[in-house]
């Protein structure tokens, strides 16, 4: 049941690392989303999956009979999820107003904080 | 089970699996107009219709499996995916006017395209 | 965005939506939803409202600042988990009440407390961000 | 019974399947965003607002059917204000209609010959 | 205020529905939110009055869903066809009605109706410009819908 | 002898130094430079105090004090007192009473006068704690205190850049060589197993049989060495000039540079007697002494040629311990005893010349006989002292060290040789410093000058008639003094008999003329002497002092070099290296134990779940191929859908319901800010880094696969969730499991992550309200903007 | 139908038995920052009652983490299970020595800085969340502490993430941006590594509750299997990119000196301790095993980071830089802790890590003084110091000594722990790093001290003279707000070095706590 999944896990990891690994801002933002979706989906094949039958328990029983899909994970994902996307949320503003003040997308000319000619420390006494 | 009762089975049976079947056909065919555009608006379009299409997808795998309970997640689909398409309507909109070069490259070209009269 | 068709119709699809919302919120405990999926849907509701009608209107509609919202959702969030402390229980160790009105039962306990605040902090967060983003817009 | 629900249902889903089929077709083969968006706010809501109220047939449930049905309305609702957003948006972005469009009465209004 | 008590009944259904179940108590909670959905939009809630006409809009309704169902069949003939020729065209469709809710009603209904598609209304809310899939003669659309829907929609609301 | 164990007062003596510096600088804004007299009374008791092991000490007695300090780590504060701690003690207590007193004189009327009193006393403090410390780490402990107080003392006139740069220096070398010795007391801990030293004197071959004797004795060096400025450290030492006098008198006679001394002294036993030991301290002392003269020669500086003549002595000093040879043993510790005291004689006069003709430089002085009588007298006596002529402490002093270096077996005429040059020169330096200045006719100087105050030639005086009254008291200095510390360093209880007058013609009296006589030769030739130095120094260039800056210059362009290359500033670097590293991290744990999944077999996934999944990937190859972001946006939306739909294929609606959500807002979120901006639309890649970096993707993706596949193929205990199921319902009273999950079981989790939710909301409020400066980079104190109301 | 309606067995799924009241002190330090956290931001507009509000939290958090150890000391390792769900099922919160005292520590900081920005931080600052900020960081910060679930301490690393961010961009220089950046996305990744170790570990294993994997992975026939040999890789990447290891240190040095200096107080305070506590945790009590063969590996990184963090503070002339890179030579020198693994070595660990806590931030804080006082914070524009204040000077110098571990100060005694600790384990390079790191760190900071300090003024002030120092004496200095936090640190720093007994006791108690893990499993599971 996996092994679809997986490839596909592992697909979502190169691409987000690709993404990330460019110089624009603007992308690596798209990189860490599609990344976040893959912690995501690997956290949720962590627990095993099974197809369609989802964690609910039916109205007129206290356990459900047939088997059904792990809960667990689906919980975790569902935290990190919301985590992801506060985060992603925060960062893109960020880039935002590091495009506006700072003028630059390609984070190699963000240069402010470590300045491209950086002082040499003082010598003498 | 009368042969009656049988065929409506294998009647709803046959039904969900030929629509998801031209379901998944008619999400390749949106994602390649996604891919090809030519414009933003065009991808606008077939997103909001991507999403229209999920809903009709949820809906038979709902049938399928027998959980109604999808159809909540179908109709905030239809809630989220009209605010995407707002969002990218008004988005057109700023960048448009705003002059934005990525965008008038492609007014450019559908105004081309009109002189060349296609 | 200025047009009368939006316009009109937005805050009804709005008011639809966080009716929406909160019953989604509510029967999270029983089916799919509950307090972050409930939240989403509201903040949806209110970005559509902000995109129609304006952020003004939607600031003047929720009353308080989206992040006290969330704030206060965060609060009674805590709260939600020190009953248990009055009854020698761990922290966050579920409390029940349910009584009856009419045939229909009521069932208030913690945890739908707790998910409430879940709701109001994701509703104040997520409208907060999308307002003042839209905000920039309209500048 | 469960049979003719069951019957209804496929045919249900069948004819909301082959509406959302065909306005993925009609946006593969129109010329033009405006002329794609008639097949998508068309024969899109339709296509799945059926497919949706298939679902309702066949859970035989109010409350699932009552939903189904606010769904349906919030889609009638909300699919022709997108289309008038996003084809004014798009108009006043500057993206023309296709060359075969004869009559543009827009054009005054947003780009006056003056 | 009336209206708005109106609305509010109908949220209250609404939400009973949608619960799917009308217990007072459920009706009683359900007109609560619907309060509160409405206080959200206390100050747009001017509008509501053309709530009153609520039974006419059932049947301005069913028209529509047949124009729905027609339009979708029309883009499907028109799809399917091997070769796709049309004379696609935005015209300007004089408004008769003049109130916001009217303006706007009318506006979905034609876009979800065959071969029409409202695209945008002139700021003095005179004009309502559509995009027609295919207008070899525009007066003949502008009649149309002048005496289909705008008819019927000032039966409704007026 | 075991040694015994005494009340804590010899501790507190050792605290109480510390106590002063707290109340010194409160004294003298009270009773300003006379604080002096009362401040001096400390050190006195506390000479008062060893005074009173004297006797028993002789005896061969040693005694021991501890205080529980760190006893989870077996630290104590500890004393031990025996001879050789006991000679220092007093050297330390005694000569430090009366700098206390010469530097209320000196510094008389100076704004710091009370803090530098403090820091006289943290000095005097860390130095007694030092000689009489028994726990290695504590007596570490008070070694780098010294250092860290004389860094003070010596930058004491801080406005002058070359005080600065003496100080660092002493802090650098001192501290520095303070490291190797930690290094070797842990070494010896972990070693034998012991930390305090009476135990490990009670077995002195402990360290020799640890089979780790190299590494320490060589650390031990090194932290000896350079506290005692021995070649090629010695260059701190005459640089520490800068600081006041009364500091240079203490520094450089009793105590900081002999420090060093006095740890080989004190290590002796345990190490010293090996070939090793033989060999290299000799050769390091030997050449010290003479460089130290040579260099001695070249200066015209009083306190200069002084502080040469210190690290000569010192080199004579390391090379006599050198030996191993008691006699020569003797002679060091007669001649350490007779250095303390003529060195901070001459040293105080050195200062009370400049404090009052203005001037330290020897050509520019003369016939100060008449203007400074006592200090003239002082002089000569400590002067005459050093030169080693009868009677006084000096001369016998080189009379048993040459008996020691020409009776010692390995190198004995060698080291005589050297020794005999060494003393002959010194011979010059002491006439030069203590003569000449004061004979011949009156030189004009800055100041008028005339004798100093009482607090000024008091120190002096005392201390160079000291040095007369040992000597003709001779025998009972070697029983009280000499005898004792040998004992100490030879690590076994020994007698001497010293006597002032030779009793027959031998030798080492026909090496003392030799050197007298070679002296007062050369002495004559002091000019000559002096012009062939300097031009030998220029000839030659370079210094290990010169070599200091170079250091310094030298490790602080590296750094930056270095640190330019690991911190460059490029956030793309930093990015690539992070990934890299990830990349080797998911690839070779797995390579390494080779623990790959096995083949697995195509999943029976239904043609429309293919379809998602398909939907999926091109979701994400049109995100990479998508030439405007814009379209990279709808393709991001793509991707999310799909990833919603494989949730909801695999019975997960809760999950797909937030994608579906979470998805569409993220891209709501994405175009409403990418309104306003302006980017440039290529992700332009060159070849190579495209190849590259998509390399470092692809290692990622397949190491996470792999490792994923592994793990899934793995049967998995599912008792958490089936706990979960089982109580879902029945105890939570909830039947969708998730949210139980979220809202109850795992509840805790929840309320952090809508704490991060409410963060996020108001960073970004934050962010986009708060508008920046205008150019004002970076600012500590309150702004006075403020930001736009919400 | 009600659940209450059918019998269940309690007992097996819920811990029935009483929480003692004092139990409750587990949960306190997350409490009362997030409530304290919460307040706040509702009165976020009233900026005067703010500080106030803040600054007693913080207080009671103090209060609340001081009983909490003594609580520990007392009762040994205590546990509280969240819900009262019994482990390894509900989330449990599992308090050692170790927890107890970096909470007490860090709480403390916070507190110092609470009371700093009183001062540094403005209206502007405190409307846009200082310190809901500052009270949720140490949400996280006490959380990831006391936390005895693997995947909750993910939650709480991300809850001090997030917060974090927004004291980080507080005010919105330009430079703060573009820290932000780098900082922002470096610090993302890392946990998101962690995310994905866990994620794999819950995999293995099916569990998240760390007494249970100590047990599970005890259990393993082979813990050096490949998956979680993966795992444990991956965790020391995450939780060395949180630590600011050499090589994924960027983001430390890019960063720390753009925010307002009471910010980077408090963030060279706690962050980086943090990633090294959670080091220790997962590696010497979860992953022994992994800890033994990879602590060649990890002597490596112990050994770059004492180098990198050394000479990176030699290479500046900015003093935050300075200060930013000595924190890392700090994290080299609990990794090397980490590398050696023995029971000496750890609680070295600790001890330094309680130290450094504490000495970075009152050096930070000392920065900002430096500034207040001297108008910058580069060294060729600051001088004549202790002329200024004689008082500030020796504080200084004894935080400059302290931080390069010279005696007596606080620094000194996990240094030797270290260096014996790394000789008895034979490895003589991690020591000779460890004392050289120290030496280029005196170099270092006397060169600060002789600078700006001792100098009569900025460079090219004439040799002998001092010139008026630039910035004149501001407004914010008087008062206590800035001196009282920069003191009771400084005294924090001589007590430690003076009395170190305590400290040694309580870190030795914590190392052997997670090196012998019997008591933790024992709180946890019960005597079983
Ligand atoms: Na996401
Ligand atoms: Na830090």
């Amino acid at each position: 049941m996996e092994t679809g999944v997986v490839i596909l896990i592992g697909l979502f990891f190169s691409v987000a690392v690709y993404l990330m690994l460019s110089k624009q801002l603007v992308r690596m933002l798209l990189g860490i989303a599609i990344l976040g979706n893959a912690v995501n989906l690997l956290i949720f094949t962590n627990g095993r999956l099974m197809r369609e039958v989802p964690p609910l328990i039916p109205s007129d029983l206290y356990t459900p009979l047939v088997k059904i899909a792990n809960p667990l994970p689906q919980a975790l994902v569902l935290t990190a999820i919301v985590i992801s996307f506060s985060f992603f949320a925060f960062l893109l503003v960020l880039a935002f107003r590091a495009y506006q003040e700072l003028g630059a997308d390609d984070v190699n000319q963000m240069r402010i904080a470590e300045p491209e000619h950086d002082q040499t420390p003082p010598q003498g006494y | 089970m009368s042969p009656f009762e049988m065929f409506a089975s294998d009647f709803l049976d046959w039904a969900v699996t030929f629509s998801l079947g031209i379901l998944s056909v008619s999400f390749f065919m949106i994602v390649y107009r996604i891919f090809k555009g030519p414009s933003l608006p065009d991808r606008v379009v077939a997103l909001d219709m991507l999403v229209t299409v999920g809903i009709g997808f949820i809906a038979a795998i709902g049938v399928n499996t027998g959980y109604y309970l999808y159809i909540d997640i179908a109709i905030t689909l239809g809630l989220v995916g009209f605010l995407a398409t707002v969002a990218f309507a008004r988005f057109v909109l700023n960048r448009g006017l705003a002059g934005d070069e990525t965008i008038m490259e492609e007014v450019e070209e559908s105004i081309a395209r009109r002189e060349a009269g296609q | 965005m200025r047009t009368i068709i939006f316009r009109t119709i937005a805050p009804y699809l709005s008011a639809l939506m966080v009716l929406f919302s909160v019953f989604v919120l509510l029967r999270g405990h029983n089916e799919p939803g509950g307090g972050f999926i409930g939240g989403l849907i509201a903040a949806s509701a209110l970005a559509i409202f902000g995109i129609a009608c304006g952020v003004a209107s939607v600031r003047r509609a929720i009353v308080f600042h989206p992040m006290s919202i969330s704030a206060f959702g965060l609060f009674i969030g805590a709260l939600a988990g020190i009953p248990s402390f009055f009854l020698g229980q761990a922290f966050m160790t579920s409390q029940w009440l349910t009584f009856y009105l009419g045939e229909v039962e009521v069932a208030l306990s913690t945890p739908l407390v707790f998910d409430i605040g879940v709701y109001l902090v994701v509703v104040g967060s997520i409208s907060s961000i999308a307002l003042a983003l839209e905000e920039r817009e309209a500048d | 019974m469960i049979a003719v629900v069951e019957i209804i249902t496929g045919v249900m889903l069948v004819a909301g399947a082959l509406f959302a089929f065909v306005a993925s077709l009609g946006l593969l083969r129109l010329k033009d965003v405006y002329m794609r968006m008639h097949a998508a706010s068309k024969a899109g809501t339709l296509g799945s607002g059926v497919m949706l109220l298939a679902l309702a047939v066949y859970a035989l449930d109010l409350a699932v059917a009552t939903r189904a049905i606010a769904g349906v309305v919030f889609f009638l609702l909300t699919a022709p204000i997108a289309a008038h957003l996003l084809a004014k948006a798009a108009y006043a972005a500057g993206y023309r209609p296709c060359a075969d469009t004869k009559k543009d009465a827009l054009e005054e209004v947003f780009r006056p010959k003056s | 205020m009336t209206s708005l008590f109106l609305i509010n009944i109908l949220l209250a259904i609404t939400w009973a529905a949608i619960t799917g179940s009308f217990s007072e108590i459920n009706l009683l909670f359900g007109f609560v939110l619907g309060f509160g959905g409405l206080y959200l939009i206390r100050e747009q809630a001017g509008t509501v009055a053309y709530f009153s006409r609520f039974g006419k809009a059932i049947g301005l309704a069913l028209v529509f869903v047949r124009e729905l169902i027609l339009s979708a069949w029309r883009v499907a003939r028109i799809v399917t066809r091997p070769k796709i020729d049309l004379e696609p065209g935005i015209i300007a469709y004089p408004l008769t009605v003049d109130r916001d809710f009217e303006i706007t009603m009318l506006a979905n209904l034609i876009t979800l109706t065959p071969g029409t598609l409202s695209v945008d209304v002139s700021e003095d809310r005179k004009t309502l410009y559509v995009h027609c899939i295919d207008v070899p003669d525009p007066q003949a659309t502008i009649d149309d819908i002048k005496n289909v829907f705008e008819r019927k929609i000032l039966e409704v609301f007026r | 002898m075991t040694p015994v164990v005494i009340d804590d007062t010899s501790l507190l003596a050792v605290l109480a130094p510390f106590a002063a510096a707290v109340v010194a600088p409160i004294l003298t804004r009270w009773l300003k430079h006379n604080a002096a007299w009362v401040l001096a009374i400390v050190p006195a008791l506390i000479f008062l105090h060893f005074a009173g092991f004297i006797e028993a000490v002789s005896q061969g007695q040693t005694f021991v004090a501890a205080k529980a300090w760190a006893p989870s780590y077996g630290v104590n504060f500890s004393v031990y007192i025996d001879g050789l701690s006991t000679l220092f003690a007093l050297l330390i207590s005694g000569i430090g009473t009366f700098i206390i007193l010469y530097a209320g004189g000196y510094l008389k009327g100076h704004p710091q006068q009370g803090r530098f009193f403090s820091f006289l006393f943290l000095f005097m403090g860390a130095m007694l704690g030092l000689v009489l410390g028994n726990n290695l780490i504590s007596l570490f402990i008070f070694w780098e205190l010294t250092s860290v107080t004389s860094f003070l003392l010596i930058g004491f006139d801080h406005l002058r850049a070359a005080s600065r740069r003496a100080a660092l220096q002493a802090l650098v070398v001192t501290g520095g060589g303070g490291l190797l010795l930690l290094a070797a007391f842990i070494l010896i801990i972990s070693a034998t197993g012991e930390i305090e030293m009476s135990t490990l004197l009670a077995s002195p071959n402990l360290i020799k049989d640890s089979g780790l004797y190299l590494p320490i004795f060589l650390l031990v060096l090194g932290g000896a060495f350079t506290k005692s400025a021995q070649f090629p450290f010695h260059f701190w030492l005459p640089n520490a000039m800068e600081a006041p006098t009364p500091v240079s008198a203490f520094l450089h006679s009793a105590t900081m540079v002999k420090a060093g001394v006095y740890l080989l002294m004190r290590m002796h036993p345990m190490l010293g007697d090996t070939v090793l030991w033989t060999t290299i301290l000799p050769l390091f002392g030997g050449v010290t002494l003479l460089v130290g003269t040579l260099l001695a020669i070249r200066q015209t500086d009083l306190k200069l040629m002084l502080a040469y003549t210190t690290v000569a002595s010192l080199g004579l000093l390391v090379m006599l311990t050198g030996t191993s040879h008691e006699k020569a043993l003797e002679g060091a510790v007669l001649y350490l005893l007779a250095h303390s005291l003529f060195k901070g004689a001459l040293f105080m006069v050195a200062g009370t010349i400049d404090h009052e003709a203005g001037t330290r430089d020897v050509t520019k002085l003369g016939g100060l006989r008449s203007a400074m009588p006592v200090t003239f007298v002082a002089a000569c006596l400590a002067g005459l002292s050093m030169a080693g002529l009868p009677p006084f402490i000096g001369f016998i002093a080189k009379e048993v060290l040459y008996y020691g270096t020409w009776g010692w077996p390995d190198y004995g005429i060698l080291i005589t040789v050297v020794a005999v040059v060494g003393n002959a020169l010194m011979l010059v330096i002491a006439a030069a410093v203590a003569i000449k200045p004061f004979f011949g006719p009156k030189v004009e100087t800055p100041k008028h000058a005339h004798e100093g105050p009482v607090l000024l030639f008091a120190g002096p005086i005392v201390l160079s008639l000291t040095g007369l009254g040992l000597a003709l008291i001779a025998h009972t200095t070697g029983v009280l003094f000499v005898g004792p510390t040998l004992s100490s360093i030879v690590g076994q209880f020994t007698q001497v008999d010293v006597h002032l007058w030779p009793t027959k013609i031998n030798m080492p009296l026909i090496l003392s003329l030799i050197t007298i006589g070679s002296g007062i030769f050369l002495f004559t030739q002091l000019d000559r002497l002096r012009g062939i130095m300097a031009g030998v120094l220029t000839a030659i260039g370079w210094g290990p002092d010169k070599g200091f800056d170079q250091f310094v210059a030298g490790i602080v362009h590296i750094s930056s070099r270095v640190t330019r290359f690991i911190q460059g500033g490029s956030m793309h670097v930093y990015m690539v290296v992070t990934f890299v590293f990830v990349g080797l991290i998911v690839l070779v744990p797995g390579y390494l134990t080779s623990s790959w999944p096995a083949m697995p077999k195509l999943p029976d996934y239904r043609f429309y779940e293919w379809g998602i999944l398909a939907i999926a990937v091109l979701g994400l190859i049109a995100v990479l191929v998508s030439k405007t972001r814009l379209t990279a946006i709808v393709s991001l939306g793509i991707q999310g859908f799909a990833v919603a739909l494989i949730f909801m294929m695999f019975g997960a609606p809760d999950l797909s319901f937030t994608q579906f959500m979470v998805e569409t807002l993220s891209v709501v979120i994405l175009a409403l800010v990418m309104t306003r901006l302006n980017l440039l639309p290529q992700d332009h890649r060159s070849t190579g880094s495209a190849i590259f970096t998509g390399l470092i993707a692809i290692a990622v993706g397949l190491g996470l696969s792999l490792t994923l596949l592994a793990i899934t193929q793995q049967p998995f205990d599912s008792r958490l969730s089936d706990f979960f199921t089982e109580y879902s319902r029945a105890i939570a009273h909830g039947r969708n499991i998730v949210n139980v999950i979220l809202v109850d079981f795992r509840g805790f989790d929840t309320l952090g992550e809508i704490a991060v939710v409410a963060l996020a909301g108001l960073c970004v409020l934050a962010l986009i309200r708060v508008k920046t400066r205008p150019d004002k980079l970076e600012d500590s104190t309150p702004k006075t903007h403020s930001a736009e109301a919400s | 139908m009600a659940g209450s309606s059918v019998s269940v067995d309690y007992s097996v799924a819920m811990a029935t038995a009483p929480v003692a009241v004092a139990d409750w002190l587990i949960v306190a330090p997350s409490l009362i920052t997030i409530l304290g956290g919460a307040l706040c931001l509702m009165l976020r507009k009233n900026t005067d009652l703010q500080p106030k509000l803040g600054i007693g939290f913080l207080a009671l958090l103090v209060l609340a983490n001081f009983g909490l150890l003594i609580r520990v000391l007392d009762h040994g390792v205590i546990t509280m299970v969240m819900g009262s769900w019994l482990p390894p099922f509900g989330i449990a919160f599992t308090v050692d020595a170790l927890s107890a005292t970096l909470s007490l520590i860090g709480s403390i900081i916070a507190l110092c800085a609470g009371f700093y920005a009183t001062v540094s931080v403005d209206s502007s600052g405190r409307r846009y969340g200082f310190y809901p900020f500052l009270l949720l960081l140490m949400t996280g910060v006490c959380g990831a502490f006391l936390t005895g679930d693997i995947f909750n301490l993910y939650v709480w690393f991300e809850v001090l993430l997030i917060a974090s961010y927004g004291l980080l961009i507080l005010g919105n220089d330009r430079i703060q941006l573009d820290g932000a950046v780098k900082y922002g996305v470096l610090n993302l990744i890392g946990t998101n590594l962690f995310l994905i170790a866990t994620g794999l570990l819950y995999g293995i294993l099916g569990t998240l509750n760390m007494a249970d994997i100590a047990v599970k992975v005890a259990a393993l026939e082979n813990p050096a299997s490949g998956t979680l040999a993966t795992v444990a890789a991956l965790y020391f990447l995450a939780f060395a990119m949180k630590a600011a290891a050499f090589p994924v240190n960027f983001w430390l040095p890019a960063s720390y000196h753009t925010p307002n200096v009471v910010v980077s107080a408090v963030f060279a305070g706690l962050l980086t301790k943090v990633g090294v506590y959670a080091l220790i945790r997962v590696f010497v009590m979860l992953l022994p095993s992994s800890r033994g063969y990879m602590a060649d590996v990890i002597a490596l990184v112990a050994i770059a980071t004492l180098l990198t963090g050394a000479l990176g503070a030699l290479a500046q002339s900015e003093v935050r830089r300075i200060l930013g890179y000595l924190v890392i030579a700090g994290i080299g020198s609990m990794l090397a802790g980490v590398a050696v693994g023995s029971t000496l070595a750890l609680s070295g660990a600790i001890f330094y890590a309680v130290h450094s806590m504490i000495v970075m931030t009152a050096l930070y804080m000392a920065c900002g003084i430096m500034k207040l006082l001297g108008g910058s914070y580069n060294l060729r524009e600051l001088g004549g110091l202790y002329q200024r204040s004689a008082v500030f000077a020796a504080v200084f110098l004894i935080l400059g000594f302290a931080v390069s571990g010279l005696p007596p100060f606080s620094g000194f005694w996990p240094k030797i722990m270290l260096v014996d600790a790394a000789f008895s384990d034979g490895r003589s390079w991690l020591a000779a790093a460890i004392l050289f790191s120290g030496f280029l760190t005196t170099l270092a900071m006397g060169r600060v001290w002789i600078y700006a300090f001792w100098r009569g003024g900025p460079e090219g002030t004439p040799d002998g003279q001092a010139v008026a120092v630039a910035g004149p004496k501001s407004a914010s200095l008087n008062g206590a707000a800035v001196w009282l936090p920069l003191g009771v640190l400084t005294a924090l720093i001589v007590y430690f070095g003076l009395q170190p007994e305590w400290m040694l006791q309580l870190s030795t108690r914590g190392a052997s706590g997670v090196v012998e893990p019997l008591g933790y499993l024992r709180s946890v599971f019960g005597d079983q």
